[in-house]
């Protein structure tokens, strides 16, 4: 597999240079690893920090800006950062009021972000978290490490984002990022592996003519193979699946996802596809993102997230953002 | 014959850990490709390799020392889940052996014991949960009460990782592969198992007096 | 291959469907395929259409908005829309101030555009047209079609559209379309071709450990094959191509541009070393976007575009845009 | 013998060529994947097809009607550049034939001259392009003077199709490859083969007096 790199040693650090270059309302740390809005910490605001392993990008630091994040944290290719990012950036964001950890559900995460709460504690910042479980694909039970997070992070993000930046107190700001957590459900399909550059090759074996579903978003298999779909049988499985999680009585937020490696052309097409279901399934659609948002590196494949969003929600998502990635009304 | 275990001894079981694991790197990483997520090889040599170059830079004096500061290497260089279940066994353990210059083997059983617990508490783990403790946990038992039965700790560690094969897993990431993660080795236990063989090896070149 | 699709001869119109349940500010004519903003034709305002081949979302359907194109016309994959389509676009965005084609060099769109431009006047329209040739790749002489159009069409439409937004006439956006033409270049690479729905496998052999230089966005083979180089030393080949045609004196804005399969990962690591080079050539940057905006479906690869912008070209830079791909100030 | 050319011949003429490009559709795709982007089956076939079946609605009743709608279908349902040329090939032609209820061969001949020579304008290209050119030419030029060997035309045509293959072209795609185009035969020329071997099966046809 041929890669766009130097060595693999360096994708991460080489691309935060990159996003130093590409974006000046951005501080970059490139040697800690921590990417902060450049006007951080803004008085009065709660911070908003997360981070996780890289290859989903834009996810996170694609979200770090007015609205949205106030600090991010890469880790090496889908390895979780360690404690002393997140410490370092909640330090470089807190005005006082306290900081929100934004954490996908992954042992590595959840273990590097609780000990970063220690020592960010140890330090005097008051720390909250939220943890991101909205894949379906897993169960969530005593016998797993519960459900992955994934496309959700992203609603979580911009809806929490928007209530901090409205200057919401750190109780309410997790409490909106808590009812997002439990108003999303997502559910992902692969059409092909993707490959990190450590390994240098696919991370499963994808035989063409079949693909894999219920995938996560770290290149692992996922939990069933079945023969090749179409885009209509795939959206119907899909939702379906999500929709066997999360009954929604309210309109939903849809994220149509692109897990890296799938052209736009054919992201649209599935979003159409995705769209006649839930009409099929009597559910209402208050907004719709397409693209490539929480990614895997190449892997070719699609996730969609539901968060279905009462009144305060829908208001949080139309509020302004400024992001690399998201960006609306500013 | 019991030996007391000094900070070099420490500082040498680390290296050959290294070692060791930059040896088996792209085997740990094949295996966590398959109910993981390809990475866990990178993860381990990247933390090893800084926890050593500390060692040496900082050259601490006692058994706990050496330990503890590994530990903390780790938990600040890898991420991951590795990092910090790692760097605890590590830490606990260094802590628990306290500042003396050395300590007996059946001291380091103790600290051991005290570090895979702290493990199982980080990662809300047991035993069969296919995870690096079905290889901690036999070790340490192997050690044996006096505490200096390297070379059976290190085959009860390998057997250990060895029988994580059938199980399923309930923690970590191949924890979502339900039964499909049943077939494969853990890639946890598989480090761990390199953990007792470097410390059966650098004991072994104690016990005949060579140097490592 | 797989593909997230129905059948090969839908992905067009499918993906005009999602496109049409996901931007309610833009009116989707499915059937005729015509992408228009809401609120077209703003009164007083020259009409900004463009179009091409499908397969290099998000242009042109993801430009079209306040502030850039009025419309857009998707042929099929990689095959320039038909006259029908643009006389269409053209006589929907018209509020009597005149049209103006951002075409790109190619027969078939030079071909295709021209019949709807007589198509247009007969009914009335004026229509001006604007070639985009920026294709350093391609030695532009009467041994060639001239140059290709590939990423300077980014910048044609976003600062002719801000030109137009800003009432000018239609001589003056024409005007200044021609500017950002003659002074754009691009250079684009491959590390893997691209497939289309139509015909299922790649559109060339590239073996590992080669890659392809001087490739345009239509997946046909490139100029020249070599073997793999770093992020580092791509950098050095494909700015240096574009510098040996294009010596600025002011400062550029640059185009970073995924050609669809490469991880925004890679792209940014990519776009470090772009700066590095353009540092080393001192050539100043006025501006850096980073991203998948030109693309060849799901072709791994990375292409360069810089346009040389003096102060007014950086103030149209600036401007307020609210497309789906490209979102500023509004 | 000469026959008198009527709209039914026309129009199964065009049947013929869109039966033919059916058929052909992958490897005018392939050659056009060689040196272009792989579309070239997919646009014939397109436009051809949209082409009979106006054929069929519309039912014109002059060989110069038919040859026209043809022509403008395929101008409003291919697209690339294939589209707008043999778009203009056919309605150009079709304008030279005139109103006329049927037309001899020779008078075809001169309209299908007036046709190929709109393609070279519309296109700026000549003879040696490495285009569709160079099998229309020859093919338009073997017809003879009274305008009906249409054998000796299909294989001029085919023969120029061939001829394309050591040519570096000039116009199209395929110029951008520059001394790459080499060595592959032109799609373009390929499918004006197509069109001449189909006219010659319909002039077969009528001339045995054979239905299609
Ligand atoms: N909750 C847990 N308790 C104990 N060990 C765990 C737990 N979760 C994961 N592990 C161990 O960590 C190993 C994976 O480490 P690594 O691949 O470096 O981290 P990650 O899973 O974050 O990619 C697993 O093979 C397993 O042995
Ligand atoms: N300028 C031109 N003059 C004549 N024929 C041309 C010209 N450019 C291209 N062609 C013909 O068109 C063919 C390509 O058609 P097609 O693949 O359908 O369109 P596109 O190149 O737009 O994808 C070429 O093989 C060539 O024969
Ligand atoms: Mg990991
Ligand atoms: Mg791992
Ligand atoms: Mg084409
Ligand atoms: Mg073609």
């Amino acid at each position: 597999m041929k890669m766009l790199i130097n060595v693999p040693e360096t994708v991460v650090t080489d691309a935060l240079r990159g996003m130093a270059a590409a974006h000046p309302e951005l501080t970059v740390d490139v040697e800690n690893r921590v990417v902060v809005r450049r006007d951080a910490p803004v008085a009065d605001k709660v911070g908003l920090v997360s981070g996780g392993g890289s290859g989903h990008e834009p996810l996170h630091g694609g979200f770090v800006g007015p609205g949205m994040l106030d600090a991010a944290c890469p880790g090496e290719v889908f390895t979780s950062p360690v404690p002393d990012q997140m410490a370092r950036a909640a330090a470089a964001v807190d005005s006082g009021r306290g900081v929100l950890f934004v954490v996908k559900n992954y042992t590595g995460d959840v273990l590097n972000f609780d000990m970063a709460a220690e020592l960010a504690e140890d330090e005097g910042v008051q720390v909250a978290r939220v943890l991101v479980d909205d894949d379906v694909a897993v169960v969530d039970s005593t016998y797993t490490a519960g459900r992955r997070g994934t496309g959700a992070t992203l609603f979580v993000e911009k809806l929490a984002g928007a209530a901090a930046e409205a200057g919401a107190p750190l109780e309410r700001v997790e409490a909106v990022a808590r009812q997002v957590v439990e108003s999303s459900r997502s559910f992902g399909v692969a059409l092909s592996a993707c490959t990190t550059p450590a390994r240098g090759v696919p991370t499963f074996d994808l035989p063409p003519g079949e693909l894999e579903l219920g995938i996560g978003i770290h290149g692992e298999p996922g939990r069933e193979r079945r023969g090749m779909m179409t885009s209509g049988e795939i959206a119907d499985t899909v939702v379906d699946a999500v929709l066997d999680d999360l009954r929604p009585d309210l309109p939903v937020l849809a994220l149509v996802n692109g897990m890296g490696g799938t052209p736009l052309l054919e992201l649209y097409g599935f979003a159409a596809e995705v769209h006649r279901v839930l009409g099929e399934r009597r559910v209402a659609v208050a907004g719709t993102l397409v693209g490539s948002y929480v990614t895997s590196l190449d892997m070719a494949g699609c996730s969609v997230t539901l968060c279905q969003a009462d009144e305060e929600l829908l208001r949080l998502w139309e509020a302004p953002v400024r992001t690399p990635a998201l960006r609306w009304g500013i | 014959m019991t030996v007391a275990l000094d900070a070099d001894f420490f500082r040498r079981w680390m290296s050959a850990v290294s070692a060791a694991v930059d040896r088996e790197a792209d085997q740990l990483t094949e295996l966590d490709s398959a109910i993981g997520d390809a990475d866990h090889g990178a993860n381990m040599r990247r933390g090893l390799t800084a926890a050593v170059a500390s060692l040496e830079e900082e050259a601490p004096s006692s058994p706990g020392a050496v330990l503890a500061l590994a530990g903390r290497r780790l938990i600040s260089t890898v991420g991951g889940a590795s990092g910090p279940l790692y760097g605890t066994l590590l830490r606990r353990t260094g802590k628990a052996l306290g500042a003396e210059d050395s300590v007996d083997p059946g001291r380091l059983r103790e600290a051991l014991r005290a570090g895979v617990e702290a493990v199982a508490q980080l990662g809300s783990a047991a035993r069969g949960d296919k995870t690096m403790l079905d290889a901690l946990y036999p070790a340490v038992e192997a050690l044996g009460d006096s505490g200096d039965d390297f070379g059976a700790a290190r085959r009860a560690a390998e057997e250990g990782a060895a029988a994580t094969v059938p199980m399923r897993a309930r923690r970590g990431r191949a924890s979502y592969l339900g039964e499909r993660s049943v077939g494969h080795q853990d890639p946890g236990a598989t480090s761990s198992a390199l953990l007792f063989a470097a410390l059966a090896d650098t004991a072994g070149t104690v016990a005949t007096g060579e140097s490592a």
